[in-house]
């Protein structure tokens, strides 16, 4: 009895000893370290594009999973010894990183697959290395409203709109959208905030998983959200069907950047140049994540479900981060007063 | 204050049949001990008196009233328990106050009576202390103000001396039944301790798992235990086994073995022939010198108890117990020759 | 009567709401439909198959079980010590220094999280495991010293005393008298600091990094839609684990010497 | 370790010089040091990490509090107090400090009400079944957080299980709104507070003779006197005990009022947490550290002086 309890204190005490010791060593010059998005796209990535990236820089890849929100406090803090090579952001996160000092300069002559790009996907449109487009569509229950014909038209009594919490590039997207509808615009989001608040029956979600549930259980009848996701959830059967309302929808491009003082920065713009190449965005294509190179050519079928060719994403209005980033806690705290507590 | 029925009870815990059919009947200011050696159902017939366990068959009648379907708190009994059950947040007088509370009794009148209370336990100075903050004799007290306060119609003592030391007890013995007799509460009280029982009972119930073995007062059940098993518990004198002769100047002889004498002066209920079993108390035994060496018996050990001493001597069947005084023990040392006889009338038959 | 209904009824429903987000999850893990339904839809093992061949988990629980284990070593260890100075020490302030070992109760999880984030990349310390062990040492001490506290508080000094004067040295008092006797304590503050750090999210959000990512962070960052059947089945997994390590710790030691004890 | 005794009492000897002659003194003052080096030796390990893991960080976000946000910057060096003045004299986040308490003290209600029978069935019960009920009440802590605050959306939505199961029997008419508003935050830390609450009760209850319970009865008390004049009185330690634990782990937990508020709910850590995320902004978000800092201590204080052990 007491021998098996000193036996097992000291065994905890060993192993807690042994296990810490190979993580004291310092980070190996060979780790090239990026910052991206667990789930699916992680085993994307894990099954098309690290194998080749590894071989061809000799290096080994490690990820750490999460969301811009969670890398770029992470950069601040370390600014002089990033933990990152390189991060997956969004184009507002981008933006922030670039007023703030937090990457690298672009090399378009490091990437030469910038080219292929559509424009609005790259400098001077975006400081990024763009590898997907999303688009904000307008998801709606065909049982409970006829498609909108407007943004205008989800502020109806008879059905509950599900709006995208601020603290998404997304909520910030339908706020601008509201405040467009009554008046406003990125420089009077006020109009806004009224127009949600005084919605009949509105639900707030809070990020995709959120959404999916109030999706699934009926608790949303309409909302903005990301269309490859609706499309998703057309599939599993649920009466849900999306339109493009008459004042358009909002686009979202996302991609990577190359920490500053990364210790790989060819490496790097290596991974950059390929996340823009067709042969990686045609890995993800299957999984809805739609091509920001205008060279990836998808079947039809696929086509259907994808912000796809120039016309379609040509058509896509873009949110003016420059105007909306700085005013992002100003925003927050204007959201917390109107709809919390 | 009221008197106490108790009519063929039974108690099962579960298989366990704890009270095997008790019945008995104490009159108003009655003082009854309970004795009986651990797990005999003393406890537990206190317990069913008080309505903390349900005789499954029975009835308990306090002042002609039957309580068996009464909760506790309708009982109307005082109780102190074993481990005196004091609140430890409550002073000695919230304690006290307490059961008076409960009654909504008017808060002067509450006042007055728990006053009066801690003044008749000698604790009038003490009020504002807590239980932890008092000696185990005080708490005692406490717990027994606490069950007097009420005007219990009977008061049931659990043990209540167990915790404290000899001397303490001794103490506490007396003035419990100084104060029993000056109220004149009808009480109940438990113990494993027969001296206690002796010391303060009007009446002794011995109980024997789960059934009355004896109950009287403490005289008979000191002087004529029923049966030789209650005689070994009471352990006041000798339980003698033989053959009875014919009778002879009004008494019957018992044969015990050479040096002993002892005649029964009662024998109408036992058989014309045959064994009998009979008790005789330790001071009825008369001893004397035996004559000649190899006669009589062989005194064993001697033990003084202060008044008294108790001389043992071998006789055929085990040994017998004397008390003497300590002179006349003198003439008894270890070794020596005795015989022994007592009178008739102090001779007692018993039922085996 | 009636006390006595409602509170087995009232027991009843505490037990419901208890267990109910269990048996959802657990129902969940074997239910054929693609995403978590109640009741389950028909019934399949494939989730779990499905599990058992993402190394990524796999590797997840072995990063949690090194960090919990040596977080617990390290707060049973300095926690234990200083609840036995505390209990014997009599100097100025010890109060205060008792308060100032709890803080890490009071301060916010995530806080203690960010905050140690910028000290560790201040220093430049490359390892991130070192930056949880840390963490998840200072979260889980205030319940061993909480814990042990408690039991050398209600140790009978007599205990000791008698030792003494049977001529123990110091040493021998300590290691065969008085950790004897508050072993179950021990044995519970690392029951709960095993607990609270194999299932912390918050403080590890952001010390989690390339080389080490906890279970319940890489749950977190894997749930995309919904909670799929798989996380089900891996939060199904984990509960099995907790009781098993409970019960087993319990077959070793004994609990009932804490619980089982009745006044 | 020089003296292992618990026996030991120090404040006898810890009495500077006394009677005696120099060499006394001398005794005194050696005997003192080795007190002073054992403290030392055995305190200093377990300080170390609180002052690398904790003050030194904090301490650092002391500094940054002082800071000014710059909205290109992140931060701006400077020694302002700016931005404890801004969240002090405004009135939404002190609405925000007051709904945290709120929502501490609500949690706090709910799992004594909550806990308190299912602790004294515990304490009461035998004990196969008391390992049982033991089992059950630590389950939360044994499920992932994240799966089960999203199993509680799954229970608790609009369609969800309660609602779907409640129109089946026709308890009523249409959904109850049971999801995204404090009461289901509340619900969701409850859940997983429980067990803090319940052990502490439980082990204060076990201590609770049933002697006393009888006395009460005996007494004349209804059950109701009982539990209001005896046991409540007596458990009240415990209650002290578990609602400090439940309190401080809900007014910091962020990720339950996050996902079940369904963005309707704000507490002073998931404002600290959009600050150091969303917003960036982290001076303000250092300030709101050492406000909810402030109010813990506040809490505490008070809680002292309602659980305060008598004499």
């Amino acid at each position: 009895m007491t021998v098996s309890r000193r036996k097992f204190l000291a065994g905890a005490a060993g192993v807690a000893a042994v296990s810490t010791l190979p993580t004291f060593s310092a980070r190996a010059a060979e780790d090239f370290i990026i910052g991206t998005y667990g789930g699916l796209y992680s085993e994307i990535l894990d099954a098309e594009v690290i194998p080749g990236f590894e071989q061809a820089n000799n290096v080994s890849v490690q990820k750490e999973l999460g969301w811009g929100s969670k890398f770029i406090p992470k950069i601040i803090a370390s600014k002089a010894n990033p933990p990152y090579d390189l991060v997956y952001v969004n184009e507002d996160e981008s933006i922030f990183g670039d007023a703030a000092g937090l990457w690298e300069p672009m090399q378009p002559d490091a990437t030469p697959n910038i080219a292929e790009i559509y424009d609005i996907a790259k400098p001077p449109a975006l400081p990024q290395y763009t590898c997907t487009i999303y688009e904000f569509t307008c998801a709606y229950n065909p049982e409970k409203m006829d498609a909108p014909k407007s943004w205008g038209d989800l502020w109806n009594d008879k059905i509950t709109l599900g709006v995208p919490h601020i603290s998404s590039t997304y909520g910030m997207l339908f706020l601008q959208i509201a405040a467009e509808l009554n008046g406003g615009g990125v420089d009077n989001l006020d109009p806004g905030f009224k127009a949600l608040e005084d919605h009949p029956s509105m639900k707030i979600y809070k990020g995709v998983t959120d959404g999916f549930g109030k999706f699934r259980q009926g608790e949303m009848d309409a909302a903005l959200f990301y269309r490859h996701r609706v499309q998703l959830l057309i599939d599993e059967g649920l009466s849900l069907d999306f339109t493009a309302p008459s004042e358009g929808t909002y686009g979202m491009r996302t991609g990577v950047r190359v920490v500053k003082n990364s210790r790989n920065v060819e490496a790097a713009h290596d991974w950059a140049n390929r996340a823009m190449s067709a042969a990686y965005q045609e890995a993800f294509a299957p999984k809805l994540y739609s091509p920001s190179n205008k060279t990836v050519t998808l079947d039809a079928e696929l086509a259907e479900k994808h912000v796809y060719g120039a016309e379609k994403v040509n058509s896509l209005k873009f949110g003016d981060w420059s105007v909306l980033n700085p005013k992002k806690p100003e925003l927050l705290e204007k959201w917390n007063r109107t709809f919390t507590g | 204050m009221s008197s106490l029925d108790i009519e063929d009870v039974h108690l099962w815990y579960g298989q366990f049949h704890a009270l095997r059919g008790v019945s008995l009947s104490i009159g108003q200011g009655d003082f009854l001990a309970l004795l009986g050696p651990s797990g005999c159902g003393k406890t537990s017939l206190l317990r069913s008196v008080a309505g903390f366990v349900h005789p499954q068959k029975g009835s308990i009648r306090v002042g002609g009233q039957d309580v068996v379907r009464l909760k506790p708190r309708e009982r109307n009994l005082g109780m102190v328990f074993q481990h005196y059950a004091l609140f430890p947040h409550m002073s000695a007088a919230e304690n006290v106050a307490f059961g008076l509370k409960c009654r909504n009794v008017e808060k002067a009148e509450a006042e007055e009576r728990v006053a009066r209370a801690l003044d008749m336990v000698g604790l009038s100075h003490l009020a504002d202390r807590k239980p932890r903050q008092l000696s185990g004799g005080q708490q005692q007290r406490v717990a027994l103000a606490r069950a007097l306060v009420i005007e219990p119609n009977v008061l049931l003592l659990d043990e209540p001396l167990g915790a404290l030391d000899k001397k303490l007890r001794v103490q506490m013995q007396s003035e419990l039944k100084q104060l029993q007799r000056k109220l004149g509460v009808t009480a109940v009280f438990v113990t494993h301790d027969q001296e206690e029982a002796m010391a303060m009972a009007d009446e002794i119930l011995i109980m024997r798992d789960g059934v009355i073995e004896q109950i009287g007062r403490p005289k008979e059940i000191f002087t004529a235990p029923r049966t030789s098993w209650a005689a070994e518990f009471v352990g006041s004198g000798n339980v003698l086994k033989g053959r009875l002769g014919p009778a002879a100047d009004g008494a019957r002889p018992i044969d015990l073995g050479p040096g002993c004498a002892f005649a029964l002066a009662e024998w109408a209920n036992l058989p014309a022939d045959g064994e009998a079993t009979a008790f005789v108390q330790a001071e009825a035994v008369k001893l004397a010198p035996a004559n000649g060496s190899g006669q009589g018996l062989e005194v064993v050990s001697q033990r003084y108890l202060g008044v008294y001493v108790e001389v043992q001597a071998q006789y055929r069947d085990g040994v017998l117990r004397a008390l003497v005084s300590p002179e006349e023990a003198e003439a008894f040392g270890v070794g020596s020759r005795v015989t022994a006889t007592a009178a008739p009338t102090c001779v007692r038959p018993m039922e085996g | 009567m009636i006390p006595r209904i409602s509170l087995s009824l009232w027991t009843t429903l505490t037990l419901i709401f208890l267990l109910g987000p269990l048996v959802i999850i657990v129902g969940g893990s074997f239910t054929e439909a693609p995403h978590v339904t109640f009741p389950p839809e028909g019934f399949t093992l494939k989730w779990y198959a499905q599990l058992m061949e993402r190394e990524d988990f796999l590797e997840s629980f072995i990063d949690s079980m090194v960090l919990a284990v040596a977080a617990t070593a390290a707060a049973t260890i300095l926690g234990t010590i200083a609840a036995l100075a505390l209990a014997r020490e009599n100097f100025k302030g010890r109060e205060a220094f008792r308060a100032f070992l709890m803080s890490p109760l009071i301060l916010p999880t995530v806080v203690t999280g960010v905050a140690l984030f910028q000290f560790i990349r201040l220093l430049e310390i490359p390892s991130n495991m070192l930056g949880l062990i840390i963490g998840h040492t200072l979260i889980t001490l205030p319940y061993v010293i909480r814990t042990v506290g408690a039991a050398l508080v209600g140790l009978d000094k007599s205990l000791a005393e008698a030792a003494e004067v049977l001529g123990a040295k110091p040493a021998r008092i300590l290691f065969q008298v008085v950790m004897p006797a508050i072993a179950p304590a021990i044995l519970v503050s690392v029951i709960f600091a095993f607990i609270v750090s194999f299932d912390q999210v918050t403080i590890s959000i952001f010390l989690t990094g390339p080389d080490v990512m906890t279970l319940p962070i890489r749950i977190y960052t894997y749930i995309e839609f919904a909670i799929d059947p798989m996380i089900a089945a891996v939060s199904t997994l984990l509960i099995l684990f907790a009781y098993l390590l409970v019960v087993g710790l319990e077959r070793a030691f004994g609990l009932d010497k804490v619980f089982g004890k009745k006044g | 370790m020089a003296d292992a005794s618990l026996v030991q009492n120090d404040t006898e000897a810890d009495r500077p010089g006394g009677p005696g002659g120099a060499r006394d003194g001398e005794i005194a003052a050696a005997a003192q040091r080795r007190r002073l080096w054992r403290r030392v030796f055995q305190l200093s390990p377990i300080t170390l990490l609180y002052v690398v893991g904790l003050i030194l960080p904090y301490l650092y976000l002391l500094r940054m509090s002082f800071n000014i946000y710059d909205p290109m910057l992140v931060f701006r060096e400077a020694f302002a107090l700016d931005n404890y003045i801004k969240l002090l004299t405004d009135a939404f986040y002190l609405q925000i400090v007051a709904e945290t308490i709120w929502l501490g003290v609500a949690v706090t209600l709910f799992t004594l009400i909550v806990g308190y029978p299912i602790a004294w069935q515990i304490a009461r019960a035998k004990s196969h079944v008391k390992s049982l009920l033991l089992a059950a009440v630590l389950s939360p802590l044994l499920i992932n957080l994240v799966v089960r605050t999203y199993g509680w959306l799954a229970i608790l939505g609009d369609n969800g299980i309660l609602n779907g199961w409640m129109l089946d029997l026709g308890l009523i008419g249409s959904p109850l709104p049971l999801s995204n508003n404090f009461w289901t935050v509340v619900v969701g830390l409850g859940h997983v507070t429980l067990p803090f609450m319940v052990l502490s009760l439980v082990s204060v209850m076990e201590s609770l003779s049933d002697e006393l319970l009888e006395a009460g009865e005996n007494l004349g008390a209804s059950t109701f006197q009982i539990f209001t004049d005896v046991v409540w009185p007596l458990t009240w330690a415990g209650v002290g005990a578990g609602s400090i634990l439940v309190f401080c782990f809900s007014i910091s937990a962020f990720v339950t009022p996050a996902l079940l508020g369904g963005g309707h709910v704000s507490t002073v850590s998931t404002l600290i947490y959009e600050k150091f995320t969303f917003s960036v902004n982290w001076p303000v978000g250092s300030a709101l550290v050492f406000i909810l800092l402030a109010m813990n201590m506040v809490v505490i204080m008070i809680h002292g002086r309602l659980f305060r052990h008598e004499d």
